[in-house]
């Protein structure tokens, strides 16, 4: 399941429901992203995250059923937030349940990977400088080569 | 006349342009990507600051990341935008 | 940090708590193991969970201080139960904390394929033809010869 | 006389051995690991059957894990079970 939204979530809510009531779950793997506050001369008040509504929702579905294809997933879910948001506010959860540690693991892991380069979100940071916008980071996309 | 193209523009791109999205009579020679973003180069110094480099330039068409030689068709939703950087 | 318990545990203020009060924070990654009924005619009313009292906090420990070593983690939390546990009940919980999101979802990976094989915990179940120990598998101890 | 040697049984070893732990007098002749199940399976039929295979038996002495080779002392504490299978 996709949702993108400007709400906070809970996480603890979300996983319970994501394995409740079947039984032949093994495992549930997540991750949630939260915003930084690096400190030092940049130091960053807030973030906005903006996005593509529409194509949004459509890369996110696209990403989740390829996680589906290469892993046997029981359930699986991506909440991404957009707004602003501070230092520690959570920004995505990827959770997936699996029978197998292993996929469930795996599944989670490429989920993050491939929606930090595919999803159309841009992050913008607030700085005693003003508005700044995020570059991508070599690294990310490094982290989805590997699973192609 | 054929249906226009709408033209959309994220993150730093909305500033340098000046828009949030515009839509635009594709122009005749306007076939593919690459000749639809020369094409806007010339509207005026906004536009050509904006799309200097393309290098940090993404662009999707009807909702799907493409390649300069994708062609452009009237009716399209052309989507210009930097690297994302979500999650 | 380190817990052996018969109690279950509440996986979203044990998220929260790992998090809280560090904005350098980036990234929470975790895994919840569940108990399983395969149904069939092998089918688990329930499971047992008996522990080396000691050994099973020096070995957690161990296995914690590694993923430490290893990678750069804000926080981590290893929570274990031991006791009769029915299906679809929490069993583990392993959550790690960093500013980057790799070493978050590479540690939580490490801390549960290490833990399967090295920590001493052993499961019965009650069929219906009576207690049965379950055998150690050996893709466990692939999953573990990984990271060596 | 020196110490005993404290021995545990985990899992189904409880069963078959009988025992959740006792204290015994470490034989002179036993220095190892290799040699404490050998001893240990003279002492009786369930001894026997219970370490007969030990390609399925684990050994921690002062809770660690160990190999056959490992040496025993008056005083260790010697757990013996089968491969672990928790998270």
């Amino acid at each position: 399941m996709i949702r993108v939204q400007r709400e906070d979530f809970d996480t603890g809510k979300e996983l319970e429901r994501l394995s409740a009531g079947d039984h032949t779950i093994g495992g549930v793997a997540s991750f949630v992203g939260l915003v930084r506050d690096l400190g030092g001369p940049d130091q960053v008040s807030a973030l906005s995250l903006e996005h593509y509504p529409g194509m949004t929702e459509k890369k996110l579905a696209e990403i989740e059923a390829e996680a589906n294809r290469r892993w046997p997933l029981s359930a699986s879910l991506v909440i991404h937030r957009y707004g602003r948001l501070e230092p520690g506010d959570r920004i995505v959860l990827v959770a997936t349940a699996s029978p197998h540690r292993e996929a469930a693991l795996a599944a989670c892991h490429f989920l993050i990977d491939w929606l930090k380069t595919d999803a159309p979100f841009w992050k913008s940071e607030e700085t005693p400088e003003g508005e700044r916008w995020v570059e991508a980071c070599a690294e990310d996309d490094a982290a989805t080569r590997r699973w192609r | 006349m054929s249906a226009p193209v709408k033209l959309l523009y994220f993150a730093w791109l909305r500033a340098r342009v000046g828009q949030v999205e515009e839509e635009v009579p594709l122009p005749a020679e306007v076939h593919d990507v690459a000749g639809l973003l020369d094409w806007l180069r010339g509207r005026g110094p906004n536009y050509a600051e904006a799309l200097r480099d393309l290098s940090v330039i993404r662009v999707a068409v009807n909702q799907n990341y493409v390649g300069n030689e994708h062609p452009v068709h009237p009716g399209d939703e052309i989507a210009i935008f930097p690297p994302v950087t979500g999650g």
